[in-house]
């Protein structure tokens, strides 16, 4: 027979206020196989945990089930207590009498009669554990961060700089991400390059940090400290090694047909181009969609003007197929499209812009060498009407937009608004907003100066329509406080558009299977304590992948999830989790319908000698890897035979548990 | 293709010379309008208001009889469209109503929104394709500068009706280059005529009317073409300080066919 | 044919293509054929006639280990059993390398109770000539058209194809009656919630437990049954209430499902006459409608529709929105 | 004049649900009749949440509305304020003696290129 | 059914431990009440559910039994759900066949982050339970008619 011992927690109030704890020890008692049943006020303290422990040791248990909050709060804890006492922490279950119960009964004889079902489920449960071992695998030493803008750059070096390899992979040809496009930063409107370019060169001298540029991720296998990334570096059609990033190709280049990205296509590149004059790798790259010599086969003039002879047009993508201990999202975020939203005329008008595209047309390095113009004529403005939240905050059942906020347009518009105001003072500048959104260390400061100080026109309301009228733009928007409908004549109107994740984040969590909310924006583990882990162990969220965020607190996170990368990678192995599939050899019938379905492939099928009461030979049966398995049991329930079971939720278990509860 | 036609009240009484373009435009482009038998009016304006029951059911009882033929659902009438592609989805969507109306209707077999509606630009542009339409033009109205007038109802709800882009369309555009004609793009021409509220509020009508035919005629406009009998009319009889001749969209259509000299000549 | 085919086998043997095989014998009474493995010098008991009925796949799972390297067994198998063979080869529970398959013809098999149920008695053997088929009795011939009288799964036949085969022995025919076999599953769907109860409640309590079912069906041949394992707490001896009892052939249908190949053989072998396939048509139905037409033991290396996924699959809750009647 | 209209009649007639607008004055920026209205579209959806439905069916901002769907297609909130609109307008109409407009007011109105749908349109929205 | 005034039903409640177990925790801490007839258990993932705990429950009494797991593309363990979807379907379809209503067994998908739809599909499936009275069915569905 075995010697249980029951421990019902009052949690304070939380859980005595309506469960008489009590009267469910009393009842545990006299329960088959119980041979200990007590309560307490706070079963997790200290005196709590001596209290189990004594139990144990005086009454030999060998299980003890704990009636108080969620397994997700304590069960850690009280399998530690467990262990201190000598019992293994796998012979622990806990009777979740809190938020299943307590906080949600409030008669008192209905929440004692649920507590003392949980109860005996639990007890009936741990009559069938069987003391566990957890295996251990070894932690790969490097980490993957997977983006290189500010957010992946913060993180790679924060990580580097502690004594680790990091591998930035960056899809497009230059890593520095949003921020390297943006001209000036909020709240100190110190210049974006001016902070953000060195960083990215510390990068790339760091001897720790891998840049793998102008790639992308195509595979990720494996889990925590032991991931298997496969790498796609495309084909630059330069080489690396030769290429001196000296301009010269990029000049004579007489194909002018691709879009600057870097400029959000307000002007145009050479087909072999490099992103900006900062890029890191200084390296050109051929973009062979819009290449002469791709297309007809003839050109060649990069290669002829190629001092240094990089010019390689039958370069083919390379794989790297690398390990990693831990991967990093840095996935960033882009601007809504803003043709969803044309009622402000932004397919109708070239002068109708978004903000990341006027950042462009403010910046020295941009399209119009930082001397602001209309796009549509290169005239100099005299009014700009800015729109506050386009496509934030919208319901979810509108046709369009995003539910969030996104949280950095405020600041940039009354950043712009000044900037426009400080450079042209005789510039009209309208900003049509919802609200004003400060919160942040001298957010609303700087609003205020814009208002203030530069008299930007501020206009509690939203623009209904922006319509091409001639040369001009007619906005017309109400104005709530007094009660109007305005029509203002702009030169150019400026959207603050919702940003969005970045189109491939979906895609990588799929490969990562890190979950992600409704916009695609990655989940963290705790959205309060663990803000920077995916639940996907050993993943760590970096920047805007997890949600809309500015500058400062980008860097922030960026450094909070390489401190957790360096807590990990600076073990020497992990504990694995010991509730795993198990196959019983004699019952398999090698029938391979559980490989099938596992996700890690942790089972493959051998022929093995098995010996048993009923059979002794060479059979072919399933094998389980303990350390790939995660426990999810699907395996369990593809198996006709009940050979495959799971250690901790096996089926006897939960069919004790049924049991208990139907009793 | 076959349609069943849904002409409504106007083109069947004030207007009758825009059903006759219509068919015999369709006709000679190979697509055969059946007229939908006891059809009723469709009331002009959808009922917006949830508790409106009996104003649908003549929309309802159209739809019926369109999925009993296992056609598709041709309108003519901007106005008849939104409502009748309205009450449609609200009879995809929305259960009280379904039930409602079925049990007050008793039909053989409940409706519950399976007929599809399409308005004769849509049948133009999906069905027979601009492109054959150009082809099939025999009078090609060349160098006429025409301002499309789309109005609200073809548009909006644009998740309703799902027409064209709701603030930048191209349909009746590409449909003036269809017939040999240079479209005009201007601002006003998907804010409202005030069509609805000439009888109530004339001056509001004008006013509105004025706005849009100003800003067609700056836009160097010589004409302006609706889909909609009722705008049609409203910026004809309202208009005051500017004015532009109004043509439905099937008359050039009809024209551009050559349709009447073919007859004359057989 | 019978003749035709020992011959073969007596070469095949004489050949060293294989040292026994998987075939038909005679049982107690002449219309009962039981499977048989059978040496060279056993052959003269070999029977293939019209009450050839049994699948042999499964038979083969327990001659797999006997076979030394290179070894086969040579198996006679019928078009519909060819799928349970492909089905168990799939599951790796034989191994084709180690098998040389003989694709017997058939025309259908008989259901002797059918003749029976004429009020036929004291039959003594039969004749069968194309569809006359001659019943000889105590009390004289009777003429039966063989076509009336065929087993039920006949009537559901899959074809006269051998899905596997090393060689191919006889004419087949397909004895489809062209009914669709879903419609008894359909009539039950279509029943009240109450009336589906009634009927199953009555069929399943005439169950006597004999595990006939089990014991033939080729998709049950776990080397150890739950039902029989004392550790799966699912077998538990409680007599009155007992979850075996009370919930075996639900569970049966649901470890076969995606597996069953509708062989019948379940429906054939009860002795009490309950018509389990419409369980395992039931699942086969739902998969069909569901998740695509799917036949179990098509092909060999299938990955069945209860193993498989796709994203758009429809919800749970399709059950009670596809009408329950309840 | 107390025409016990509540604040519940109007939601449950028009199917809105106030609570969702964040006003932002989307409505009122692009609406084509602003100049027209005494209370503008925020204005019905701010006024009917917070029950001063009286002033509301006095005015005459509810003859103004042009149903052009113009606020209720670019609203961010998918708010309709066109259908609140319609909604105390129709608690209007349907009372007794309240019909905004009918039959017998049309011939005066009537000319001779009017088109059937003015009508027809006119009584559905003005008359019970 | 006769109304049995003693009765309360029995449900029991499968729920993921990523997923839906952590909503049910939320719908405890935000206080948001359901009936005490639903009792859970914790499995790994919804394809943990083998479809032998359900008939089990059944068989032993239970009155209701659901099953919550992650939505479809959330699997803690990216494709368990959409397993337990195809088994669930076919279960619930089987049992249906079988007489037993459709009603008593349910699938829902609750995040970690929806404690409220947790609660609101517990009242409701506790609801619809009682109303649908004790499931006397799976029991008498025996092989021997005693």
């Amino acid at each position: 027979m075995q010697k249980i011992g029951v421990f019902v927690c009052w949690c304070g109030s939380n859980i005595a206020a309506t469960v008489d704890v009590k009267a469910v020890a009393n009842a545990m008692r006299s329960e088959p196989g119980v041979v200990f049943s007590t309560d307490y006020q706070y079963m997790c303290s200290e005196n709590g945990q001596n209290l189990i422990k004594d139990a144990i040791r005086d009454y030999k248990l060998d299980g003890i089930v704990v009636c108080s909050c969620s397994p997700r709060m304590h069960e850690a804890t009280f399998r530690k207590t467990a262990m201190a006492a000598g019992l293994n922490p796998y012979m622990v279950e806990i009777a979740n009498i809190r938020e299943q119960c307590s906080w949600i009964h409030k008669d008192m004889p209905e929440g004692t009669e649920k507590a003392m079902v949980l109860a005996r489920a639990a007890i009936a449960k741990v009559k069938k554990n069987a003391p566990l071992t957890a295996g251990t695998s070894p932690v790969t030493k490097r980490a993957l961060v997977i983006g290189g803008g500010i957010a992946g750059i913060q993180t790679a070096l924060d990580v580097a700089d502690a004594g680790y390899e990091v591998d930035i992979v960056e899809k497009s040809p230059t890593i520095g991400g949003r921020m390297a496009q943006l001209d000036k930063t909020f709240p100190t409107l110190d210049c974006a390059a001016c902070i953000l370019t060195p960083k990215m060169v510390e990068a790339n001298q760091h001897e720790k940090i891998n840049l793998i540029t102008y790639s992308e991720l195509e595979n990720v296998s494996g889990f925590v400290g032991n991931f298997t990334a496969r790498i796609r570096k495309k084909a630059r059609h330069v080489d690396e090694k030769k290429c001196t990033g000296c301009g010269v190709c990029t000049e004579k280049c007489p194909s002018r047909k691709g879009l600057n990205e870097f400029n959000m296509g307000l002007n145009t590149r050479g087909a072999i181009y490099i992103p900006f004059a900062q890029a890191i790798p200084n390296l050109a790259v051929i973009d062979t969609s819009n290449c002469i010599h791709f297309k007809t086969g003839k050109c060649g003039i990069c290669e002829k003007n190629c001092s240094a002879g990089a010019i390689k047009f039958d370069q083919e993508d390379e794989i790297i197929e690398r390990k990693y201990g831990a991967i990093v999202v840095a996935t960033g975020f882009k601007p809504i499209d803003a043709s969803y939203f044309d009622e402000y005329a932004y397919t109708q008008s070239k002068d109708v812009v978004t903000s990341l595209e006027f950042e462009r047309l403010m910046n020295a390095a941009g399209p119009s060498k930082g001397v602001l113009v209309r796009p549509s004529d290169g005239e100099h403005p005299h009014d700009i009407t800015f729109i506050q939240c386009v496509g934030s905050r919208c319901s979810h059942d509108a046709t369009k937009g995003k539910e969030y906020c996104s949280k950095i347009c405020c600041m940039y518009t009354a950043k712009h608004a000044m900037l426009v105001r400080e450079k042209y003072p005789d510039v009209n500048v309208h900003v049509f907003y919802i609200d004003v959104r400060t919160p942040g260390k001298n957010f609303d400061e700087f609003y205020r100066r814009a208002v203030e100080q530069y008299d930007v026109d501020y206009i509690k309301g939203m623009v209904g329509k922006v319509t091409v009228e001639g040369k001009k733009l007619h906005v017309q928007g109400s104005s709530l406080l007094s009660n109007d409908q305005l029509h203002i004549y702009s030169d150019m109107v400026v959207l603050a558009t919702a940003i969005e994740p970045d189109p491939t984040a979906r895609s990588i969590g799929t490969m990562l299977t890190a979950s992600m909310d409704t916009n695609d924006f990655f989940t963290e583990a705790h959205p309060k304590l663990r803000p920077v882990e995916s639940p996907t162990a050993g993943i760590f969220l970096s920047g805007v992948c997890q949600g809309p965020k500015d500058i400062p607190e980008t860097v922030a996170q960026a450094g909070a999830a390489a401190s957790k990368v360096i807590g990990l990678l600076s073990k020497n192995e992990l504990v694995g989790n010991p509730c795993v599939a198990h196959a019983n050899e004699l019952l398999c019938n090698g029938c391979s319908q559980c490989e099938r379905v596992c996700p890690y492939g942790a089972i493959t099928y051998v022929e093995k000698e098995v010996r048993g009461p009923e059979f002794r030979g060479v059979k072919r049966v399933a094998q389980v890897n303990e350390a790939v398995c995660q426990g999810c049991g699907a395996c369990t329930v593809t198996c006709p035979s009940t050979a495959m079971d799971l250690k901790g939720f096996s089926n006897n278990q939960i069919i004790a548990e049924v049991d208990a509860i139907c009793r | 293709m076959t349609y069943s036609y849904y002409p409504g009240c106007t083109l069947k009484t004030k207007a009758k010379d825009l059903d006759r373009y219509g068919r015999l435009s369709a006709e000679a482009l190979g697509v055969t309008l059946e007229e939908i038998e006891n059809w009723q009016c469709c009331g002009a304006v959808y009922p917006q208001a949830s508790d409106e029951i009996a104003t649908k059911l003549s929309a309802i009882r159209a739809l019926d009889a369109a999925k009993g033929k296992g056609q598709k659902l041709l309108t003519l009438c901007s106005a008849c469209h939104h409502v009748i592609k309205r009450v449609n989805h609200d009879m995809q969507t929305d259960d009280n109503l379904r039930l409602k109306a079925n049990n007050y209707l008793k039909l053989d077999e409940p409706y519950l929104g399976e007929a599809e509606v399409v308005h004769y630009l849509e049948m133009l542009r999906d069905e027979v394709g601009f492109d054959n339409i150009k082809k099939a033009v025999k009078n090609p109205l060349k160098g006429v500068k025409i301002a499309a007038y789309y109005g609200c109802l073809l548009l909006r709800p644009s998740g309703v009706m799902a027409f064209d882009n709701p603030e930048c369309p191209t349909i009746i555009e590409d449909f003036i280059k269809a017939i040999g004609a240079t479209p005009v793009i201007y601002s006003q021409r998907n804010e409202c005529c005030g069509g609805y509220i000439s009888l109530e509020d004339k001056p509001q009508a004008q006013k509105r009317v004025d706005a849009i035919v100003k800003s067609a005629m700056d836009a160097g406009a010589e004409m302006i073409i609706t889909a909609c009998p009722l705008c049609m009319y409203n910026l004809d009889a309202n208009a005051t300080e500017h004015r532009l001749p109004v043509k439905y969209f099937t008359e050039l259509l009809y024209q551009a066919l050559g349709i009447e000299e073919e007859k004359e000549g057989a | 044919m019978q003749r035709e085919l020992i011959e073969r086998l007596n070469a095949l043997i004489g050949e060293g293509v294989g040292k026994r095989v998987l075939g038909w014998k005679r049982g107690e009474f002449f219309y009962d054929t039981e499977p048989a493995i059978l040496a060279a010098d056993q052959l003269d008991e070999l029977v293939y006639d019209s009450f050839c009925g049994p699948n042999l796949s499964k038979y083969l799972i327990q001659e797999m280990p006997k076979l030394g390297e290179g070894e086969k067994i040579i198996a006679l198998i019928k078009p519909c059993d060819s799928y349970s063979f492909n089905q168990l080869c799939t599951e790796h529970r034989i191994n084709k390398d180690k098998v040389y398959v003989i694709g017997v013809g058939c025309k259908g098999k008989i259901d002797v109770d059918k003749i029976r149920a004429r009020g036929i008695t004291g039959i003594t053997g039969i004749d069968v000539d194309g569809d006359a088929l001659t019943v000889h009795t105590l009390y004289g011939d009777e003429q039966v058209n063989r076509k009336e009288v065929l087993l039920n799964k006949c009537l559901s036949c899959k074809g006269k194809e051998h899905r596997v085969f090393d060689e191919q022995i006889g004419e087949s025919e397909e004895t489809s009656t062209g009914d669709d076999r879903f419609d008894m599953v359909k009539k039950l769907e279509a029943m009240s919630a109450e009336e589906r109860f009634a009927f199953w409640r009555g069929e399943l309590s005439k169950c006597i437990r004999c595990n006939a079912c089990r014991n033939v069906c080729p998709a049950c041949s776990c080397v150890k049954c739950v039902f029989d394992n004392p550790n799966t707490g699912v077998q538990n001896k409680a007599a009155a209430d007992d979850f075996e009892e009370n919930l075996f052939h639900i569970i049966r249908a649901f470890h076969v499902a995606g597996r069953c190949t509708d062989c019948g053989e379940c429906s054939r072998v009860c002795p009490q006459g309950i018509p389990l396939h419409l369980l395992n048509r039931k699942f086969i139905s739902d998969i069909d409608e569901l998740y695509g037409e799917y036949q179990a033991g098509e092909e060999v290396g299938q990955r069945h529709p209860v193993i498989n996924y796709t994203q758009g699959d429809c919800e749970p809750s399709i059950v009670h929105e596809r009408g329950s009647n309840a | 004049m107390s025409n016990n209209i509540t604040t519940e009649d109007i939601l449950r007639i028009s199917g809105v649900d106030t609570r969702k607008c964040m006003f932002c004055g989307k409505c009122s920026g692009t609406c084509p009749a602003f100049d027209e209205m005494e209370y503008h579209p925020h204005q019905f959806v701010y006024m009917v949440q917070w029950g001063m439905i009286d002033k509301l069916m006095e005015s005459k901002s509810i003859y103004k509305c042009l149903t052009c769907f113009a606020c209720l297609e670019r609203c961010p909130r998918n708010v309709q304020p066109a259908k609140l609109i319609e909604a105390v307008r129709q608690a209007v109409i349907r009372q007794q003696g309240m019909n905004h407009m009918t039959e017998n007011d049309i011939p005066g109105l009537l000319e001779d290129k009017l088109p059937q749908q003015a009508i027809v349109s006119a009584m559905r929205k003005y008359k019970k | 059914m006769p109304v049995n005034t003693e009765w309360k039903p029995k449900i029991v409640a499968f729920c993921c431990n990523w997923c839906s177990y952590a909503g049910a925790d939320l719908a405890g801490s935000s206080r948001l009440a359901y009936p005490a007839d639903v009792k859970i258990i914790r499995i790994p993932c919804s394809c943990r559910l083998n479809p032998l705990f359900i008939l089990r429950a059944f068989q032993r009494g239970a009155d209701g039994v659901i099953l919550c797991g992650c939505h479809p593309g959330d699997c803690h363990y990216s494709t368990g759900n959409y397993y337990a979807r195809r088994r669930m379907t076919l279960l619930f379809s089987m049992l249906n066949y079988l007489g037993i209503d459709s009603r008593r067994t349910r699938v829902e998908w609750v995040s970690a982050a929806e404690g409220a739809k947790f609660a609101a599909t517990m009242n409701d499936f506790a609801k619809t339970i009682t109303e649908l009275g004790e499931n006397v069915k799976l029991g008498d569905l025996r092989c021997k008619e005693n």
